[in-house]
């Protein structure tokens, strides 16, 4: 769990925008905006007051800005119910609005070689991430995939922060065609990359995982399962993974994540309980108490 | 003039009628990055048991229509790490705690609450009984009087005799009333209920259960009115045993329809999920609502619609 | 594609899955001034008793979370006035007429049975079962399962044989599955679920119950969960008895969970005072999730979900 | 029930003002409003398309003009959640509108006199009706109460249409002090009243049947029962009607009301099932199946 307070409010709306395939939001949430590193994420409550919809959405905080004492934008594409309400807002409308959670990016102390890997609107948080990177001194390159060329995220501001920018398409509509993985060793090799960022789809986090393994590179990735609160109370976020004692924990992805190092999630078992997770049917009481009290979360 | 909402729960006080549900306020430290947790009736834990626990599998949760369809299985980290890590740091904090507990068998239950017992702080145990029992193929121990009321008396047995014991109880039994009383018969102190209600959604797209492994547990507002009716039944027929109210609160309005029903205290459950400051801003609205009407003391409005109410009969449609 | 509508009831064929819940819609007139009502599945009565019935005093309906509260109390003009005004106009708009029965004994029941099978065009009789049984002190036939199967047998025996009977269940039994088993045994062709879940809302103005009598049945999206599951577990033991889903139903995804579930056909309640074009709205939307999935018939989605699902066991909280 | 077929849409709102201590909400709704006859409702869904409310909250037609092909306006105090949402949309959100519903106020064939009495928000329909009726050469008194000053319903109104406006407020604040039965008997008297057309809660409408009575006048009443789908499905809105052949029922106020005779209207015996009402307990089946076909509804 960050050590950084998160905060609940009413935020006003400021502007809603379209973007391609993505719907953006801004509101005024100075409190979120002031404590945000990169990587966090906001829990969004949705159908107004008198709403069925009782469950949290969350989004990837995409950028913040200082404007009216900080704001706080986050982009979207419609998928369910809370997300077509929330493509309806208009500006003024207040949101009710937690942030900012989760574990963020933790930042080389040097400035290193940056690959940034993101897949569709799983790329939002590697922008102020990129930010924060290059303010180090880093190297930042982007590998962006998407399904089809409306889905690919912000070539532009990638471009411009970047020292390079690579893009893949699934349809070849723009960049090169296939998945990020099929460019993304020969973008580390050029760009002597040090470490690994990555967003998006579990299966593309597994690819890139081993990927980085291959080069024998640090990665960190932000995982998405689905959220129910978003704070850490629900435990429906949750992901196997793999302690620093060797341990398997069913570990939230909420609160313990969204970021982890890659090779610490078990990708295969995502969805399942490894039958060798502590406290699993498989598992065996190899340890005192001492060990289990490092349990995840 | 302020209200008093100091509540009595059978021989313990509670600063406020609010604690937090079994299972929806994590370890405590989550809930409380949001508010002070001494602000609050009781914390409730998650239902600890011997050893740890990894629950089911993702997903494990689903929204329904004003509700929250849940399959989480128990995941913990067992009673050891409760009482290293988690009790100590809620004591620090000044929450008063209550454990719940949940097992396998009378054995583990009874072991739990001896555990519990050496451990300073522990202000209640709440006794879990929709935990599966393996010796009658995995049906919930509440499922049947019997087995429910041998386990609250294995706790009550080897809990410290100042640590009040409430037993928990599920709304899907054919005799509530009747597995109340087998329960208080046994030697609880005073109920909890209710746990959540067997449901199921249908993920449209994946043609698949939402949840997986399928059945899952109904709770939030939309259980709220088969909540009030348990509540209102047992109260009828026990009206001297305590009553932790829940399902589905999540105003202060909603805290005093249980209170009404007959509850002297209510948890707030899933509500959490979605705003996780509930509990305080309940106790505040519960507040707001007795100064509204001129209550002056919480306490008189336990019951208060049994006085009003002609015979609560059971309508045929 | 025009996906094919058409389902089975076991014998009976109806041109879509989509009926009204008894209860629900009037005497059908009242619908009929929004819509076709010879463009749905069936019609199903407001259960019908020999004699005429007042019902239970106002108020008789609250609001709750995605739900409604209700107490009625099975008000009706008795089967008489069926006979001779309500069935002879739903059959001159075209309807397929499902008559829904209740009575206070298997004896009523059966002279309900005899009399409608002397009137022509009653597609199917719907045995409401939860009804009170006055030797039983008010218990409801369903909350016993030997005297639900006495009265689904008499109806069986007095009924014209080519008129198909359905027994319908309420939630708030121990053993819905043993239940539903024993029906089928005492001759029900299929099976009507749920019947409303018991439940009870208290007005913090009055601080009464917000329904006269205290008790009332709960409805709408709010037991969608509860719903599904029983229809699940029933289809998965009993797999042959054609199922009637409903509580709940408001969209076609809606209906869609039904089927996939494992029933045949679904039943629109209280969305219908919500929408009064809600049945015909259903079977739009049905029609649309069948296209956008591929879907050519929709009796290949009913039960569909059993055979993705792994084991549906019963989560632990 | 009415033979004038309801129709269900979306409206567009027009306008939303507050008057006094009134919220008027203004919707585009041809069909509705070419439908109208005064004395008829709306019902009204709240909550937007993903509410927890799933019941109606009906309001009685306060005015219709042809304007955009025809528009109804309805007056309302904000009581709980649904009015609370409703006081809170702003033009051009949609209303999802179901009317016009219920048995209006049936209107004499001679230019008689009528003397309309409302308390509160219940005056509503009595606009359209005083319109209607002055269109046929009626002569028309207001009669209006109200628990004070700014709870008055339409004072300046009610003056231009009606001969003469006559006012009650139980704090004295406006008009005379008490209730709307303390000058009731002598507006009749005064007026050579014909008729008496009421609206307001039930125990007004009970002494106003009443003074009718008293007079040898025959008065119509629109009742307030609780509603939940304004339709005449859900059986929620029961009141004890005697029919024609003495016995009372339990008739549904949404559609075999709202307005009924008054002396048809057993006031003392609402919120009960009477014990003589047609198969009540005490009830004794005296009468042929024949008989029961007249059942309301
Ligand atoms: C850490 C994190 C960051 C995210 N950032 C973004 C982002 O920047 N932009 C974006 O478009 N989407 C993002 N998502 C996914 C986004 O949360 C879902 O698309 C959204 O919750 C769907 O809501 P709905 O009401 O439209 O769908 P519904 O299916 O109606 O949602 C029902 C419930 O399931 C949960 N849920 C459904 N799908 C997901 C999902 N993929 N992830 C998490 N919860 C889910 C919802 O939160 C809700 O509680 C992120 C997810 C996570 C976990
Ligand atoms: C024929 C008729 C005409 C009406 N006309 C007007 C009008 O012109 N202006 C006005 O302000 N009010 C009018 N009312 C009352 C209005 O319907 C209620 O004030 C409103 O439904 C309250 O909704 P709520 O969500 O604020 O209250 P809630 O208490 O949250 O409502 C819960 C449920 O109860 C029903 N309900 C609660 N109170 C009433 C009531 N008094 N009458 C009917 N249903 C109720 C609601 O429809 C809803 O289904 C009329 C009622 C009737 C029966
Ligand atoms: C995700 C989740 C986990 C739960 N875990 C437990 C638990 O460990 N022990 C328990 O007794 N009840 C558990 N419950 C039940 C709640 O304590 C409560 O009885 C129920 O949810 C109804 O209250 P609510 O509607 O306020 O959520 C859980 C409920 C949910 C939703
Ligand atoms: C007001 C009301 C009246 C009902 N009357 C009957 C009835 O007469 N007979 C019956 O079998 N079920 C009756 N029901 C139950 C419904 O038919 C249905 O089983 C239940 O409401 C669940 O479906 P829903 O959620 O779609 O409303 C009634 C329900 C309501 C809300
Ligand atoms: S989303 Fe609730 S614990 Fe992670
Ligand atoms: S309001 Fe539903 S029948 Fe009258």
């Amino acid at each position: 769990m960050s050590d950084v307070r998160p905060v609940q409010m009413s935020s006003p709306v400021l502007t809603v925008r379209q973007v391609d395939a993505y719907h953006a939001i801004t509101v005024v949430a100075p409190g979120i905006a002031e404590r945000f590193r990169s990587g966090q994420f906001v829990a969004v409550a949705v159908g107004g007051e008198h709403s069925s919809m009782l469950t949290r959405r969350v989004f990837a905080i995409h950028e913040v800005k200082p404007d009216y004492g900080g704001t706080v934008e986050f982009l979207f594409t419609v998928r369910g119910r809370g997300t077509a309400w929330l493509a309806e807002r208009r500006s003024r409308d207040l949101l009710d609005v937690i942030g900012p959670l989760g574990r963020p990016f933790p930042l080389p102390r040097d400035p290193v070689n940056c690959v940034l890997v993101g897949g569709g609107a799983g790329s939002a948080p590697l922008f102020p991430l990129a930010h924060a990177l290059r303010r180090r001194g880093c190297r930042v390159d982007f590998v962006l995939g998407a399904a089809t060329a409306s889905r690919v995220f912000s070539a532009i501001t990638a471009r411009r922060i970047a020292e390079t920018a690579t893009f893949t398409t699934d349809d070849g509509s723009f960049g090169t065609r296939g998945r990020v993985t099929d460019v993304l060793d020969q973008v580390i090799d050029d760009a002597c990359s040090d470490v690994v960022y990555a967003c998006g789809p579990m299966p593309m986090l597994r690819e890139v995982t081993a990927a980085a393994a291959r080069h024998g590179i640090p990665i960190q990735v932000s995982v998405e399962e689905t959220m129910a609160c978003g704070t850490g109370v629900c435990m429906s976020c949750v992901v196997p993974v793999v302690g620093e004692d060797g341990i398997t924990r069913m570990a939230r992805a909420c609160v313990d994540g969204p970021v982890f190092r890659g090779e610490r999630v078990r990708f295969d078992d995502v969805g399942t309980i490894p039958f060798d997770a502590l406290g699993a049917p498989g598992w065996k009481a190899r340890a005192s108490g001492e060990d289990r009290a490092r349990e995840a979360g | 003039m302020i209200p008093d909402l100091r509540i009595g729960l059978g021989e313990w006080e509670l600063a406020n009628p609010v604690m937090t549900a079994a299972g929806c306020a994590g370890s405590g430290r989550e809930l409380a990055r949001f508010f002070d947790i001494a602000r609050i009736g009781a914390v409730v834990t998650k239902s600890v048991t011997l050893e740890p626990r990894a629950g089911r599998p993702a997903p494990r949760i689903a929204e329904t229509p004003s509700g929250v369809l849940s399959a989480v299985g128990l995941q913990g980290p067992g009673i050891d790490v409760l009482l290293q890590r988690d009790l100590p740091w809620l004591l620090s904090r000044g929450a008063r705690v209550v454990v719940s507990v949940a097992g396998g068998s009378a054995d583990e239950y009874a072991e739990l609450a001896r555990r519990l017992s050496e451990a300073p702080g522990v202000a209640m145990i709440e006794v879990n009984l929709s935990s599966p029992d393996p010796a009658r193929g995995g049906r919930h121990f509440v499922q049947d009087s019997a087995a429910a009321a041998r386990v609250v008396g294995a706790v009550r047995e080897n809990a410290r005799a100042d640590i009040p014991v409430f037993a928990k109880l599920s709304p899907d039994v054919s005799d509530l009333v009747g597995l109340a009383a087998d329960c208080v018969e046994a030697g609880a102190d005073g109920l909890a209920m209710i746990n959540t209600v067997r449901g199921m959604a249908i993920d449209a797209d994946t043609l698949r259960p939402a949840v997986a492994g399928g059945m899952g547990g109904l709770s939030g507002p939309a259980i709220r009115p088969i909540a009030v009716a348990c509540v209102y039944q047992v109260h009828a027929a026990l009206p001297e045993v305590p009553i932790v109210g829940m399902g589905g609160v999540r105003t202060g309005a909603d805290a005093m329809e249980f209170l009404l029903a007959g509850a002297s205290a209510v948890a707030v459950g899933s509500a959490l999920f979605h705003d996780p400051s509930a509990c305080v801003r309940v106790v505040r609205e519960l507040e707001r609502e007795l100064v509204d009407r001129g209550v002056e003391r919480v306490g008189s409005l336990v019951g208060a619609a049994h006085r009003t109410a002609g015979a609560a009969g059971v309508a045929a449609e």
